[in-house]
């Protein structure tokens, strides 16, 4: 890349921080305000955090589509191919050995208490996901889970499982009116379904995004 | 929809299908594929004979279909298609069975036959159009179809022939559709109806129309071979001689003539034409080309590019006839439009016989042809007599109707193109019918591919074809005053565009 | 000046410097990163000009959650790619920007040709 | 409440992701047949939306019974339906082409199913949201597939382009969502129908346009951003080729026209499409003559497609600022393009994938004899040219008509001036590759045969580009029975 070429590229960059920093300076109070609405009808989405109901109720088919992008990141990497199995970089050491003994039951139990707070406080699906995926990273790292060259059928079904739950939630909310529309009494508990199906199966592609992915050159050395 | 509205579209459909079933066909069904071009050439035939009679009873033939709002594709059998129409199916079966016998155990048959049905297919929708956007799809497929049968051998020569072919048809077709743009914009839908359509058009529109005519003209002056957009017709002489036969007289070429007659007497109407002040500098351009092509032709030695100069003098025959005012100067373009045709397939049919029985593709190499091959040669003569306008050939009756009525026209300098261009005629002509009947013939000839035997100088499919046509060059003259023959069709045609005509 | 605002303000720089970042560094680890912080201002524009009045607005918040899953799965999916793309070529750097890859080869984390040719 | 059970709306982004994760769950290499059947019910699907459109007009679906502002809502109009019938049927042959393919050459082909499935829901749910912050996800969606597809050819330029197509994806999600966040912020709401009416020209929306513009321009490759496309697409596997080069960059151009013409249009500009349009005759020329000097086919096509996307963009000087007329002709005749292109690009580059089979190289060289053993293929590969060079009677002469006519009536002469070029172009690299399949076979002849089904589904393909020309009046009434513009 020339020179030239950055100086322009550093420029144009400068003078788009200056005018994005301009125009919100001057900006306008806004027309529509949702809160209000939301805050209105939190009694009828079935949680009652109020984040909680726009991720899974107001705009749950953002989330939808949003669960087949992650899994969507798993199926590109296989389809990339992945580098062959090679050992757990770390397993032979007894700290982290140790460590991962203690702390993963320990973070499987915090993934079920966030599951289960997010119908009320910050918390959720996503966050219960991600916490069982660093536990699983944990245990690879560690040695316990092998790398992944191609997941089989079991881990195939529970990678889909929670997205798969989701959809068809969203093709039954036809029958009450409108794609992923909930029952109106059992909605919360629809919504409770639909995160424990997610978590398992986040946690699950979150890991695999590490697990399936090729070891990183530097173990090659020997840590 | 009844089925007078389909017929025009099955006229076009007799050659597509076959050409289509040809070009998936093995290479090595021959029979089979004899016998689906030359149903398909029968069966055009039929069809238009059936037309023909139909449009003598005061029936229409229209077909209408709807490709964009405002764009319609219309097919219709109106006097005018109906003459270049007719001229195509009977040349197309001739030059039909003419290819069956010019490329006996050649390879890629199938893709020839295929392509050359579609080629036809192009010249039939071209002729049937019935208004200009038609008119444009079909000749843009024209170029298209052609395409494969000029680089058919697929020598460097040929491949090269091929670029200056694509390079001269797709820009012209380009200039061409900016034109039909343009009139469409300004017009509406512009459909060929006798007398034009445009004279309604606000006086302001009058600089806008005259550049569009320009854009037409040059469109259909690059297949028309209007001097200097003719470079590419020379060139692609490479192409076998029934391509070169289909080429000059029905198909390229042809289109681009019967595209300008279309375009003066049926869109811009030859009255609103004249008072626009558009004919004069077509007349000159025509005249210009007819000159040129046959000072070039004089200069070859090459038989068919000879022809093919000549073929670019010709052709602008049927251009000035157009640009001349007065319906007698339009009967000689229109008639010439058949009559060119006729000669010119007779003369490409003896030229490519001389070529596949005795290897002779240059004039210097025709000495004493007339003894080894006498029928063949005889049709070339009458051809080259036709050519030249010497009565009671067809080309007589075009020159004889071209002269009168560039004198009706009151622009006398046209007898002048037309002498000189005559003479000219006879000049490149008569030195080839010189040798060929009165030199002595050499010991061996160049390539002998096809031995005679007993009556026979080629063979049989070679040799009919251009006895037939070379009759029929005789005929159409003999006989030009009666009816159902070409000048009268082109009297019926030229009295109906000059409705309002008072001389 | 809101909290909001000012988040909203920060976010337009780490934009303005996520563009910059993509488009001038050559190694593939810093355009990732530089991906990241992009998207990173993004969200705290969005988050932080909604609630600019001071009221919290659970809805800009719930777009953040969802952005935030599909930015971790687009650098998992670069990662993977880049980390392919040194298996095969030995290479972290798109072909084509070399050039000013050895300029700056100094604060490179792997030298290029340094990676292990075909998984060996 | 039950006639929502069969809504097509809903089932068409829903089927897809179905089958999708069910191919998943099938594994590598497997799911073909499933995915052929959802492709057949979705061609269903899409032309009984496309009948209640023209019954009934445009309409819009509440998801989870929220309306917009608070929920996310799908319109269903005639742009929207035009888009997702072209997604229908020229994923539908391609589905029948990739099966045939994968047979003939596994390699590269493990993963297909599940990530085309989750790319057809992706366009499918983009053409239907109408709610910007939707829209981001969609993209990205879209944009991962669509890389995870590229990165499957597995050899290095393969993932390199793919990793070059990804960084540029994202840094244009990246700048849209950027404009999300503004319009949120100026507005408080993302729904498109909320929106319409508060648009105005405050600093923050201008913004907020020129980076979702941008970002749409880096993901369509138009010149001169289009430096990702041609390793991409000409890098790919041939069935990902054809649906990235036939689909996917028509998506962010749909999104474009959506933003252009619906809620923005009182803040664009005359000024700001002209230069669109500039870049657009860039593409056209630029794109043409590199096409022109490729030495491998497959990257010719991809250097067809960034010129062709040119044709795309003159829609935008064409129909801004313009008499209603000029305005709803050119209009026509960008999405006549799009439709055109969609089904020619897929047949060429399906055509170019059966000669790579016969011929086992990708060298224009390597073509010769070609035309001799598989005269059905290069057919097809003149045919989708027809469409490419805009001659009739095909759906790229069409569209070259229709904005010809808006040109024409707009006084915009330039273009016509670039279109004809472009049109000259690129019948010079289609007859580039016809000339070279014309030639005889060197002696022994290393070319094979393609299966059969390779060869028919891209004749299908390249003749539905040619039926479009003859039957362009339907899918215009449509536009028209749907709220035109």
């Amino acid at each position: 890349m020339s020179r030239w070429l950055g100086v322009s590229v550093v420029l144009l960059c400068t003078l788009l921080a200056l005018a994005l920093v301009g125009a919100m300076l001057v900006l306008p109070d806004a027309p529509v305000r949702l809160p209000g609405e939301v805050a209105q009808r939190l009694g009828e989405s079935g949680v009652d955090h109020a984040v909680t109901a726009v991720l899974l109720n107001f705009r749950g088919y953002d989330t939808l589509l949003e669960v087949a992008v992650l899994l969507l990141a798993l199926l590109g990497m296989l389809a990339a191919g992945v580098a062959p199995l090679r050992p757990a970089p770390f397993a032979a050491d007894p700290l982290l050995v140790a460590l991962a003994r203690t702390l993963a039951p320990l973070m499987v139990l915090v993934a079920g208490y966030l599951l289960w707070a997010g119908a009320f406080r910050p918390g959720g699906a996503f966050q219960a996901g991600a916490v069982l995926a660093a536990a699983g990273v944990l245990l690879r790292l560690a040695g316990f889970l092998p790398a992944w060259n191609a997941p089989a059928l079991h881990l195939r079904v529970l990678l889909a499982a929670g997205f798969a739950l989701f959809l068809l939630v969203a093709a039954a909310g036809l029958y009450f009116g409108a794609m992923l529309r909930y029952p109106q009494p059992g909605a919360g508990a629809l919504i409770l379904a639909i995160e424990t199906g997610l978590t398992l199966s986040l946690g699950l592609i979150l890991a695999g995004l590490f697990l399936a992915g090729p070891e990183t050159p530097r173990a090659r050395g020997g840590a | 929809m009844s089925g007078d509205s389909l017929l025009p579209l099955a006229v076009v459909a007799s050659s597509f299908v076959p050409g289509l079933a040809i070009f998936f066909l093995a290479e090595s069904r021959h029979r089979l594929r004899s016998t689906l071009n030359l149903f398909g050439a029968f069966a055009k035939l039929a069809l238009i004979g059936y037309i023909l009679w139909g449009v003598l009873h005061d029936r229409e033939f229209v077909f209408t279909h709807e490709v964009l709002p405002g764009l319609d594709l219309v097919l219709k059998a109106d006097a005018l298609a109906m003459l270049f129409v007719t001229l195509s199916a009977v040349l197309w079966l001739f030059t039909t069975v003419y290819a069956i016998g010019y490329l006996e155990g050649s390879p890629h048959r199938s893709r020839f036959f295929g392509f050359f049905s579609v080629c036809v297919t192009a010249t039939v929708g071209v002729a049937m159009a019935g208004n200009l956007f038609t008119f444009f799809l079909f000749y843009e497929l024209l170029t298209l179809s052609t395409y494969p049968l000029v680089v058919h051998r697929g020598t460097e020569q040929a491949l090269r022939a091929g670029h200056v072919y694509l390079a001269y048809t797709l820009a012209g077709g380009a200039v061409l559709l900016v034109g039909t743009v343009w009139l469409y914009g300004i017009a509406g839908q512009v459909d060929f109806v006798t007398g034009g359509v445009l004279d309604h058009l606000p006086a302001e529109s009058a600089p806008a129309l005259r550049i569009i005519f320009l854009l037409l003209i040059v469109g259909l002056g690059v297949k028309a071979a209007l001097v200097p957009l003719h470079g590419w017709l020379p060139k692609a002489m490479v192409a076998p001689a029934p391509v070169s036969s289909l080429l000059h007289a029905v198909a390229v070429v042809k289109a681009g003539a019967f595209g300008i007659v279309r375009v003066v007497y049926e869109v811009y109407g030859v009255e609103f034409a004249h008072t626009l002040a558009l004919l004069a500098p077509l007349a000159l351009a025509a005249a210009i080309t007819i000159v040129w092509g046959s000072l070039r032709a004089l200069f070859q030695d090459d038989l068919k590019k000879r022809l093919a100069y000549s073929t670019v003098s010709q052709v602008s025959y049927i251009v000035l006839g157009t640009a001349l005012f007065g319906p007698v100067g339009t009967i000689g373009g229109v008639v010439h439009l058949v009559h060119q045709g006729i000669m010119k397939i007779t003369l490409f049919f003896c030229a490519g016989n001389f070529a596949e029985t005795l290897g002779i593709h240059k004039v210097s190499e025709m000495d004493g042809v007339g003894r080894r091959m006498p029928w063949t040669t005889l049709a070339f003569s009458i051809g080259a007599f036709g050519m030249i306008g010497v009565p009671p050939l067809a080309g007589f009756i075009s020159k004889w109707y071209l002269g009168l009525g560039a004198l009706e026209a009151g622009i006398p300098w046209v007898l002048a193109v037309l002498a000189a261009s005559s003479l000219l005629n006879a000049a490149y002509f008569l030195p080839i019918l010189y040798r060929a009947w009165f030199k002595e013939p050499p010991a061996a000839w160049p390539h002998e591919h096809i031995r005679a035997r007993r009556y026979w100088e080629t063979s049989r499919l070679l040799l009919l074809p251009p006895l037939v046509t070379a009759a029929a060059t005789l005929l159409v003259g003999l006989f030009a005053a009666s009816s159902w023959t070409p000048l009268d069709w082109a009297k019926l045609i030229a009295a109906r565009e000059y409705l309002r005509w008072v001389p | 000046m809101s909290i909001g605002l000012f988040y909203a303000l920060v976010g337009g720089l780490l934009f303005a410097l996520g563009v910059g970042g993509l488009i001038l560094r050559p190694h593939l680890l810093s355009k990732i990163l530089a991906f990241n912080i992009l998207g990173s201002g993004a969200f705290l524009v969005l988050v932080g000009l909604g609630q600019r009045d001071g009221t919290p607005d659970p809805v800009p918040q719930a777009m953040v959650l969802t952005g935030i899953v599909v930015a971790v799965a687009a650098t998992a999916l670069a990662l993977a790619l880049a980390r392919r793309l040194l298996d095969l070529s030995g290479d972290m750097v798109l072909p084509g920007e070399k050039a000013a890859d050895e300029a700056e080869a100094g604060d490179q984390e792997a030298a290029p040709g340094d990676g292990p040719r075909g998984g060996a | 409440m039950m006639t929502m059970v069969f809504d097509p709306a809903s089932w068409l982004i829903l089927l897809p992701l179905a089958w999708a994760t069910l191919a998943f769950v099938l594994g590598a290499g497997r799911g073909a047949r499933l995915a052929l059947v959802g492709l057949g019910a979705q061609a269903l699907l899409a032309l009984e939306l496309a009948r209640r459109v023209r019954d009934q007009g445009a309409h819009a679906h509440a998801l989870g019974g929220w309306p917009a502002p608070l929920g996310i809502e799908l319109a269903v109009d005639g742009l929207a339906v035009v888009m997702l019938l072209m997604t229908a049927l020229v994923a539908l042959p391609l589905g029948l082409y990739a099966r045939a393919y994968f047979g003939a050459k596994p390699k590269g082909g493990a993963w297909f199913w599940p990530l085309s499935g989750f790319l057809i829901a992706a366009l499918n749910a983009l053409f239907l949201s109408a709610d910007l912050f939707n829209l981001y996800v969609t993209l990205e969606l879209l944009g991962l597939a669509a890389v995870g597809l590229t990165a499957a050819a597995g050899d290095r330029m393969a993932v390199a382009a793919a990793l070059r197509y990804l960084l540029a994806t994202l840094l244009g999600s990246g700048a849209y969502l950027f404009g999300v966040a503004l319009i949120y912020g100026t507005y408080g709401t993302v729904s498109l129908a909320a929106l319409a009416p508060l648009i105005s020209a405050e600093p923050a929306v201008l913004l907020a346009l020129a980076l979702m513009v941008i970002g749409m321009l880096l993901k369509t490759a138009l010149f001169p951003l289009h430096f990702w496309l041609p390793p991409a697409h000409g890098g790919a596997v041939s069935p990902v080729s054809a649906l990235l080069s036939a689909l996917v960059i028509k998506a962010s151009f749909y999104l474009l026209l959506r933003l252009w013409f619906g809620v923005f249009e009182p803040v664009a500009t005359v000024g700001a499409a002209q230069l669109i349009g500039i870049l657009g005759a860039g593409a056209i020329l630029w794109g043409s003559l590199l096409a022109l000097l490729q030495t491998r086919l497959k990257m010719l096509v991809a250097y067809s497609t960034v010129a062709q996307v040119g044709y795309l963009f003159l829609v935008f000087p064409l129909a801004t600022g313009v008499s209603p007329e000029a305005g709803v002709s050119a209009w026509q005749g960008g999405i006549m393009q799009a439709l055109a292109h969609a089904l020619a690009k897929a047949a060429m580059f399906a055509a170019a994938g059966a000669m790579i089979v016969a011929t086992g190289r990708d060298e224009i060289v390597g073509l010769s004899g070609v035309g001799a053993r598989l005269p059905l293929t290069l057919f097809t590969f003149a045919l989708a040219g027809v469409t490419l060079m805009g001659l009739p009677p095909s759906g790229g002469f069409s569209a070259k008509w229709l904005l010809l006519m808006a040109a024409l009536d707009s006084g915009q002469w330039w273009w016509i001036v670039v279109m004809m070029l472009g049109g000259l172009l690129s019948a010079a690299y289609v007859f580039k590759v016809l000339r070279q399949a014309f030639l005889p076979a060197p002696g022994g002849s290393a070319v094979g045969r393609a299966p059969r089904a390779l060869e028919l589904t891209a004749l299908a393909l390249a003749l539905g580009g040619i039926l479009l020309g003859l039957f362009g009046a339907q899918p215009l009434a449509l536009l028209e029975a749907g709220g035109g513009r």
